[in-house]
């Protein structure tokens, strides 16, 4: 029970019942003590990173390893961009003393997630996190976000029940509910199980058919918290899991191979599907929500090829897309801010005005679609090869041409954004200042440097898998 | 065998009764019903203290939940006319599916139930909580933390701006 | 073999007689046809009654040299086949003596007596080149049947869009033929099933133009788009004579004989006719579903119910062959009986409109009640033939372990069961109209027919076990096809759950429509008409654009032009096709991200069913 | 005593069925929430089930008192938002809900 690991997903937490008390007088104190609660945690996590020495002590009830470590840090990287974006640009409407709190507890959540070592504990922890992304969609005055919540809420719920389903299969089995009973004792029954919770954390994660929610609730919510939906909270409530299943179905490789590969043509119609979507929307913040889809399509692809280097680039490619999607989430609530909209049919030549946006904005989605030697390109390669050499060659192919179609309909979002003749009502429009600007330009520095030095990002994660 | 049957047969009754209400309140009532049947069922399963979870909070709590939001949505009960069609339609179908399911499914479930593997020890619900799953506890305390932060945040007051 | 040859000579030379009859003199006509049909049936119960004793009579006449003689054989599937011929010739000449909707009635029972002879003629033969030349007689027959069933422009297109579809499929068949006859070095059908052809290159595509033969004449899809038309455009006599009945009986008997007497299939072809069976049963019977017109809609489950003779023969196993003949008997006769019901309908009120219909069942009695028997058997209720006859096509395709051929099956009979109940209430039953006030019964020679028929439907639902025993399976020994299970007697195990679980299903829908459609039982199918998806594929199909025969006028229209502008064209598509496809597509995709809740999670309630069945869960 | 597990998860696969199809048709948020409620009560009879036939009801009850807990959370918080909803749109009819398309 006791272990230093479990800091990261109690001390959020206790921020979060601290702040209302702290900032009932002083509305600053809660985004500093909000800042400053994930920058500390964010540095321990870069130490622990960076110094392997500290790795090796035994922990009882939370796995730990770098599929962890590189999640937690994930986590708390995107938090803090957001956390701060969101403090720096005041666009937060909603009251402070229940925003940040509810962000807090998420980040709480999420980090407990990625410590559980059974399924029931990942249950809890997702609940809570869904429980509070619901509220942080509606957490502005308008129709959409609660649209958007309720949608989120209501079609996805189905998921909990199936994941319970799924656990008490794996009750009736023996009684453990952990990851690694899996790889001991395995009967038709934990089969059967592992088939519910798949298609529960499917549900979650918005592969298609289940992804209608998604473009809603993304649209819906307010600037900051969309870019930390689609940052990181989706991706760890449903494809996180996904990609802990596959592993542990790696370990009884023939006998799983309908729930994998059921998986992976969910995964590549999901990319097909949410690519061709993408290309004819008109809201910016719509169009980065289907490209999120399409991302999850590849992700859900790469895990489920059950070969190491697959899951290996799954992982990478959640970390990269929480880098490149946030950048894109924050520069389209930059240009919100300035504009006053977020529909692309407005806008235009931008770039005079806001060469930073812009530039940041290049970058990401060069690293979207796999421009080598983004970072993006790296993890997509891994998936390709994994699905080439795994024999899927269609898949492969498939997702190389997708990748294509990724760089179209972003180019055509540049075009139209930044590029062209500037809009007359728009030559008023101004950059976004240094301190909003700060978490892109974070992130743009991430996305190039894990590009060119991946060598070593691959080394470190291959190592501790 | 037979009381079990009878609880399912109440409980699914119940649902179907829920489902095609015409009233919001009539609802409310019917799934406190299903509730309090499952609750018996528990009992029925020797599981006294999930018995009473269930009694308190989705017979108790959530109805009482239900019925608050209904009446502060009254006016809406009354002018939302939905189609009647599509739900006298639930009897049937939950009948045909009953028959279909009963024919496709319980073999599967006794080749499942063929798999039941008993543990290697029996605890006490009390230690199953504070010692094997104490991390659960965690998760409460997260959960109820979050509901406290969602009521605050969808309720309260705007701020400045 | 002479009382058989009755069947077929007798009608032949009674036919030129006719011609010689002037049009003017009253029932002589009349009379002489029924009388020859009457004799005919009864030389070929003699037959049949020979044949199930055992005794196999044939005949042989020198004809075209070497390359075949003339042969006739009376088999039991033959004798069978025969007798069923000449059952529906005399009744629906029967029928026809007081129907005025016919056409010139001169016309109208020398095409009778002719489809009769070379019907007759075209079941006996054992020569294929002898049988080629019945089955070609016949269309031309189907021709001048259709042209001079009523005197309008549009009849007279049915008649030659039937004629041209099925001249199409005839030629393939014969060149079928000819392939079938150079690999065996025979054309006697009993000696290629000496040493039956497997199928390996030519004998493959030899089987496939057979085949296509074969389904056309039955009026399976892609080929069945005249019956609908020609529904509309012709009279009931003609639709419970041809399409309903000896189209059926010859197209699935020569689709029996080819598939399991001349040639060895394999697991391929097994597939190949299962789904050709299956799509038929479902995209004949959505069609029927949202007719508003009484002989259309019937017409449509005319090519519907083809699909499951094809897919019980298409198992290949004795269950699911022996399903398929019988419901080729018990289809040809409820469907018969069906048509025979609109005919009086519309002699009575003068329309076969649904909307104008209702009401009628205390006016017209008897058709009423013969009516609902030959709707509860089409719909598979039981116990009347048509459960039984579709018991076994399910349990023979169950046994093929393709499960989804079953179930498309069954979702055809919650269709034909749904559409049923739509056409039963709206004409029979609800308020009837005022100007139907005085509508009478039919008079007793429409009525007796359609009373045969329906007891028919009753006695070979109550008393199954006679013509299984004693029809079917011995035509299926004749052929080699023996079953070591028990056809016959009925079972209450679970199929007949199913089958009760799809009867709610129905009547669930239906109570559902007619709600939705505001009580209305005519628009009883509107939900499911104008459900997102369907809606678009009926309006297409409503304007023919799966219809073969009017596409290929259509591409004939504009292959000159194409040509022309074939240079254009091919700089179009490197131009325009990759972002004209995605430019469509997504916009198909956004249309139905339409915002609308309840079709996201109906969407994903249906994804996540078909995702455990992929996964396997459910095993 | 006879196992009742095929029968239990027979029910739970009926009860289901009928939360599902009323969150599939009906337009009323609460009826919604009621049938996600019919829903929870699928799950929960599975997992009872499965617990009693293991041998291991102590664990289940366990993990069903948590699960409680989550759902009267899921169906406060969705409550929550209804009545949002109904202050923001004056309805709760989900039909109005769809501002968002594309």
């Amino acid at each position: 029970m006791t272990t230093e690991l479990l800091s990261y997903s109690l001390i959020p937490l206790l921020s979060a019942l601290a702040i209302p008390f702290l900032g009932r007088k002083n509305r600053k104190i809660t985004e500093i003590l909000a800042n400053v609660t994930l920058l500390a945690g964010l540095a321990n996590l870069a130490y622990m990173i960076f110094h392997p020495m500290n790795r090796n002590s035994g922990y009882a009830v939370f796995s730990f390893d770098g599929l962890t470590m590189s999640m937690l840090f994930t986590i708390y990287l995107v938090a803090i961009c957001c956390v701060f974006f969101a403090s720096v640009s005041g666009m937060v409407k909603s009251e402070k003393n229940s925003f940040y709190p509810l962000v807090m507890i998420s980040v709480s959540a999420m980090s407990s997630m990625v410590l559980a070592k059974d399924f029931f504990t990942l249950y809890i922890f997702m609940e809570a996190l869904a429980v509070t992304s619901f509220a942080l969609i509606a957490s502005e005055e308008g129709t959409l976000g609660i649209e958007g919540a309720i949608k989120y809420l209501l079609l996805t719920f189905p998921a909990s029940a199936l994941i319970i389903i799924g656990i008490s299969l794996m009750l009736l089995a023996g009684g453990s509910l952990r990851f690694d009973i899996m790889s001991q004792s395995f009967s038709t029954a934990h089969f059967a199980a592992l088939a519910f919770i798949t298609l529960g954390f499917a549900i979650k994660a918005g592969l298609f058919p289940f992804h209608f929610w998604t473009p809603d609730a993304y649209q819906g919510a307010p600037a900051a918290v969309s870019a930390y939906l689609a940052g990181v909270v989706t991706k760890i409530s449903g494809m996180y899991a996904l990609v802990k299943i596959c592993m542990a179905v790696r370990l009884f490789g023939e006998n799983a191979h309908a729930i994998s590969s059921s998986l992976l043509l969910a995964g590549v119609i999901t990319l097909v599907f949410a690519s061709i979507a993408a290309l004819t929307q008109k809201d910016m913040k719509r169009m980065l929500a289907f490209s999120s889809i399409s991302q999850m399509g590849y992700i859900a692809a790469g895990a489920a090829t059950l070969n190491p280097i697959g899951i290996l680039g799954a992982i990478l490619h959640i970390f990269n897309h929480a880098t490149f999607k946030t950048v894109l989430f924050l520069n389209s609530a930059s240009i919100e801010k300035s504009v006053g909209t977020t529909d692309m049919r407005k806008m235009g030549g931008l770039e005079k005005n806001m060469p930073f946006t812009s530039w940041t904005s290049i970058i990401a989605l060069f690293s979207t679609a796999g421009v080598p030697p983004l970072s993006g390109f790296w993890s997509k390669l891994l998936i390709i090869i994994s699905l080439w050499i795994t024999g899927f060659k269609f898949a492969a192919v498939v997702a190389l041409i997708f990748s294509i179609v990724t760089l179209a309909y972003f180019m055509t979002m540049q075009k139209k954004v930044f590029f062209g003749k500037p809009k007359e009502e728009l030559k008023e429009a101004k950059e976004a200042s240094p301190s909003m600007l700060a978490p892109a330009v974070l992130m743009s520095l991430i996305i190039v440097f894990s590009g060119i030095f991946f060598p070593y990002v691959f080394d470190f994660l291959e190592k501790t898998l | 065998m037979t009381y079990n049957l009878f609880i399912y047969i109440i409980i699914a009754a119940a649902a179907i009764l829920a489902v095609t209400a015409g009233k919001m309140l009539t609802s409310a009532i019917m799934l406190a019903v299903a509730s309090i049947a499952l609750s018996l069922l528990l009992f029925n399963f020797n599981a006294p203290w999930a018995a009473v979870f269930e009694l308190s909070v989705c017979a108790g709590l959530i109805t009482v939940l239900f019925i608050s939001a209904v009446s502060l949505v009254k006016k809406e009960d009354e002018s939302l006319k939905e189609s009647r069609g599509k739900f006298l339609l639930l009897p049937f179908l939950a009948l045909a599916a009953f028959i279909t399911f009963s024919v496709i499914l319980p073999p599967w479930f006794e080749t499942l139930s063929g798999y039941a593997k008993y543990p290697a020890g029996e605890f006490k619900v009390g230690e199953i909580i504070w010692n094997l799953r104490s991390i659960d506890l965690l998760g409460q305390v997260t959960i109820l933390a979050a509901a406290v932060f969602v009521v605050k945040s969808v309720f309260g007051k705007r701020s400045e701006q | 073999m002479t009382t058989n040859l009755i069947a077929v000579g007798l009608p032949l030379f009674s036919a030129l007689l006719l011609l010689l009859i002037s049009e003017k003199t009253k029932y002589l006509k009349e009379l002489l046809s029924i009388g020859v049909l009457l004799t005919s049936l009864i030389a070929a119960g003699m037959g049949l009654i020979l044949s199930m004793k055992g005794v196999q009579t044939s005949l042989n006449l020198e004809w075209l040299g070497s390359l075949s003689s003339f042969s006739l054989k009376a088999d039991m599937l033959s004798s069978f086949l025969l007798a069923a011929v000449s059952m529906f010739s005399a009744a629906v000449s029967l029928y026809s003596f007081s129907m005025e909707k016919k056409g010139s009635s001169k016309w109208f029972y020398f095409n009778v007596l002719m489809t009769q002879a070379l019907a007759a003629g075209a079941v006996l033969s054992d020569s294929l080149i002898t049988m080629l030349f019945f089955w070609e007689g016949m269309l031309v027959f189907l021709y001048t049947f259709i042209a001079l069933s009523a005197d309008s422009k549009e009849t007279k297109n049915t008649a030659l869009k039937a004629f041209l579809i099925n001249a199409v499929t005839d030629l393939l068949m014969i060149i079928g033929v000819l392939i079938t006859g150079a690999l065996a070095g025979s054309f006697n059908m009993s000696a290629i099933s000496g040493s039956k052809l497997t199928l390996t290159g030519w004998a493959t595509a030899g089987y496939v133009l057979m085949l296509i033969g074969a389904v056309a004449k039955a009026g399976a899809f892609p080929f069945h788009t005249w019956i609908p038309d020609a529904a509309l455009n012709s009279s009931a006599s003609f639709m419970s004579y041809v399409p309903a009945a000896i189209d059926k009986l010859l197209g699935i008997y020569f689709l029996a004989r080819i598939s399991l007497y001349l040639y060895q299939l394999d697991s391929f072809m097994q597939i190949v006719l299962m789904t050709l069976g299956a799509v038929t049963i479902i995209v004949a019977v959505m069609m029927a579903f949202v007719q508003q017109d009484y002989k259309r809609l019937l017409s449509y489950h005319a090519v519907s119910q083809t699909g499951y003779m094809i897919l019980g023969i298409g198992t290949l196993n004795p269950i699911g062959i022996a399903g398929g003949l019988f419901h080729m008997i018990n289809h040809a006769t409820y469907k018969s009986c069906l048509f025979m019901t609109a005919g009086s309908v519309e002699r009575q009120t003068g329309t076969n409109d649904i909307e104008k219909l209702g009401g009628l069942f205390w006016k017209m009695p008897v058709t009423a009640v013969c009516f609902i028997i030959a709707a509860a058997a089409i719909s598979g209720i039981a116990p009347l033939n048509g459960f039984f006859s579709k018991e076994l096509v399910y349990k023979g395709s169950l046994e093929t372990g393709y499960v989804w051929f079953f179930f498309a099956a069954e979702i055809g009979s919650f269709l034909t069961l749904a559409s049923f109940l739509k056409l039963g209430h709206s004409v029979f039953f609800g308020k009837l109209k005022p100007e139907f006030e005085n509508v009478k019964e039919s008079p007793f020679s429409v009525l007796f027919p359609m009373v045969i028929f329906s007891a028919i439907c009753l006695a070979f639902g109550f008393g199954a076990y006679w013509p299984i025993k004693n029809l079917i399976e011995p035509s299926l020994a004749g052929i080699g096809i023996v079953s070591s299970h028990e056809l016959a007697g009925f079972h209450p195990d679970y199929l007949f759950a199913f089958s009760l679980a799809v009867i709610l299903l129905a009547l669930g829908n239906h109570i559902l429509g007619f709600n939705l459609a505001g009580k209305r039982a005519h628009k009883a199918s509107d939900h499911i008409h104008h459900a997102p998806i369907l809606s678009e594929i009926y309006d297409m199909a409503e304007k023919k654009f799966f219809d073969l025969y009017e596409l290929s006028m259509k591409f004939m229209n504009y292959f000159s032009r194409l040509l022309f502008k074939s240079d254009r064209f091919f700089d179009k598509i490197t131009d325009n096709m990759p972002s004209g496809f995605f430019g469509y597509t997504a916009e198909k995709i956004s249309a139905a991200h339409s915002g609308s809740y309840s079709l996201y999670m109906s969407l994903s309630l249906i994804g996540a069913l078909i995702y455990l069945f992929l996964a396997g869960g459910l095993k | 005593m006879t196992s009742t597990f095929s029968m239990d998860w027979l029910f739970a696969a009926i009860i289901f069925f009928i939360g599902a199809y009323c969150m599939a048709v009906s337009r009323n948020l609460i009826k919604q929430l009621i049938g996600l409620e019919i829903i929870s009560k699928a799950a929960l009879i599975a997992l009872i089930s499965a617990g009693a036939l293991s041998g291991n009801t102590n664990l289940a009850q366990a993990l069903i008192i948590t699960v409680i807990l989550v759902e009267a959370v899921i169906v406060a918080t969705g409550l929550a938002l209804l009545v949002k909803a109904y202050k923001v749109n004056g309805a709760i009819d989900i039909k109005k809900l769809n501002n968002m398309r594309g």
